[in-house]
């Protein structure tokens, strides 16, 4: 059975089945990064999410954050799934599993793949709160990207 | 022929997933002001262009059998 | 059923179960950290590992670490679960699940606990060699703690 | 009297986990040395004491009835 590292789905997340793609005997630490849906956000009420990918595009993005991240933590290993559809209060929209033969990189590239992930993969979130519905837009609060796309490693500055 | 694929609030906006535009050549830039023109696209300032799944810049150029992907500032995690 | 959010135990971790501990309506985000058993530790080969604890005092004192992490980061729910006796190679020793309304904190209070364990909770960690076995002392490389004990939070330096 | 556990290489020198000393009264200074030198424990520079599960000082009092307990460096995790 081939496992995809980097995939999105519509099904839940198992996050042991992420565990299990990374671990290696090699491994000292692993990190799990989940994403849940939350009910309250600044005094809104959710009742539900719906996430939408560019589906091709997207797993090739969270692949590129893999390579990045295998040239930053060479020893890691690394896998992340995000989930599509509807999602309700509690459910996973990703999950980020990092294996390490130490801690600190665990750690480091799992929460760099999360602020990665963020800027770079095509994937859009629609709150359906309490009294409407919006397409989330740029949750980092960048300005228009000055060179026209998202900043790559390796671009020049 | 190029195929132009719609995300998020674009694709509420038009109310299609993708547009088929008979167009032989084009840049990335011309093609977002056409676009933008046509369907009166909003936040289009903040939208970026994927072509065949890579993002592009405003002078690469979009020929007859290329995907592309209009991408509003994403909000995945 | 009332679950121990604060364990030493001698049974296999499960890690979904110490995720399920943290589960709140209002995480945006749950961290876990698993520390495993590595085989190859600067060129040296690990058979197996030993572990041991002051049962008692050591849950006191994960608890410790629990209360810390509520006053630096007040969102936060934290379980931990730590395991003794002999654990082989890519067995977990030790799981720490942390959930938060947001990202930022539930990294740092995951990585606060493992420092922390590391420096004031009574278990110790025989290494089984191809040839040979030892207690493993301080891992930190601390020198004797200055004032007889570790530094605990409230403390006056 | 007065219960001394034992962990980790203090336990494998002393051949036991637990020591019970008729004492009615000493600080915690004193009960190191006098552990040192009847048993030639090693690495007790760098041991704490814990009585009754918490961290304690050299100049703590121990008196008869608490549970004591040789803590070598930690190596948890």
């Amino acid at each position: 059975m081939k496992e995809k590292l980097f995939e999105i789905t519509s099904e839940p997340i198992k996050v042991d089945q992420l565990i299990k793609k990374v671990e290696s005997r090699n491994a000292g630490a692993m990190t799990t990064f989940i994403g849940t849906v939350r009910e309250w956000t600044k005094g809104k009420r959710t009742l539900y999410l719906e996430y939408q990918a560019y589906i091709p595009m997207a797993e090739k993005m969270l692949k590129t954050i893999g390579d990045e991240i295998q040239r930053k933590w060479p020893d890691t290993k690394i896998a992340i799934t995000h989930r599509i559809g509807r999602l309700d209060i509690s459910d996973i929209a990703v999950c980020i599993a990092v294996s390490s033969p130490h801690r600190k990189a665990a750690y480091e590239a799992n929460e760099y793949a999360i602020e990665r992930i963020k800027q770079i993969v095509p994937i859009w979130k629609k709150e359906h709160w309490e009294n409407g519905e919006t397409w989330i837009g740029d949750q980092l609060e960048n300005v228009a990207y000055p060179t026209g796309k998202p900043k790559m490693e390796g671009d020049n500055e | 022929m190029i195929t132009v694929l719609l995300f998020a609030h674009l694709q509420d906006e038009i109310g299609q997933r993708e547009l088929k535009l008979a167009i032989t050549e084009v840049t990335v830039k011309d093609l977002k002001q056409t676009l933008t023109e046509s369907y009166h696209l909003s936040q289009m300032e903040t939208t970026m262009v994927a072509v065949n799944e890579e993002y592009a810049l405003d002078h690469d150029v979009i020929r007859a059998g290329d995907v592309v992907a209009l991408i509003p500032p994403v909000s995945g995690g």
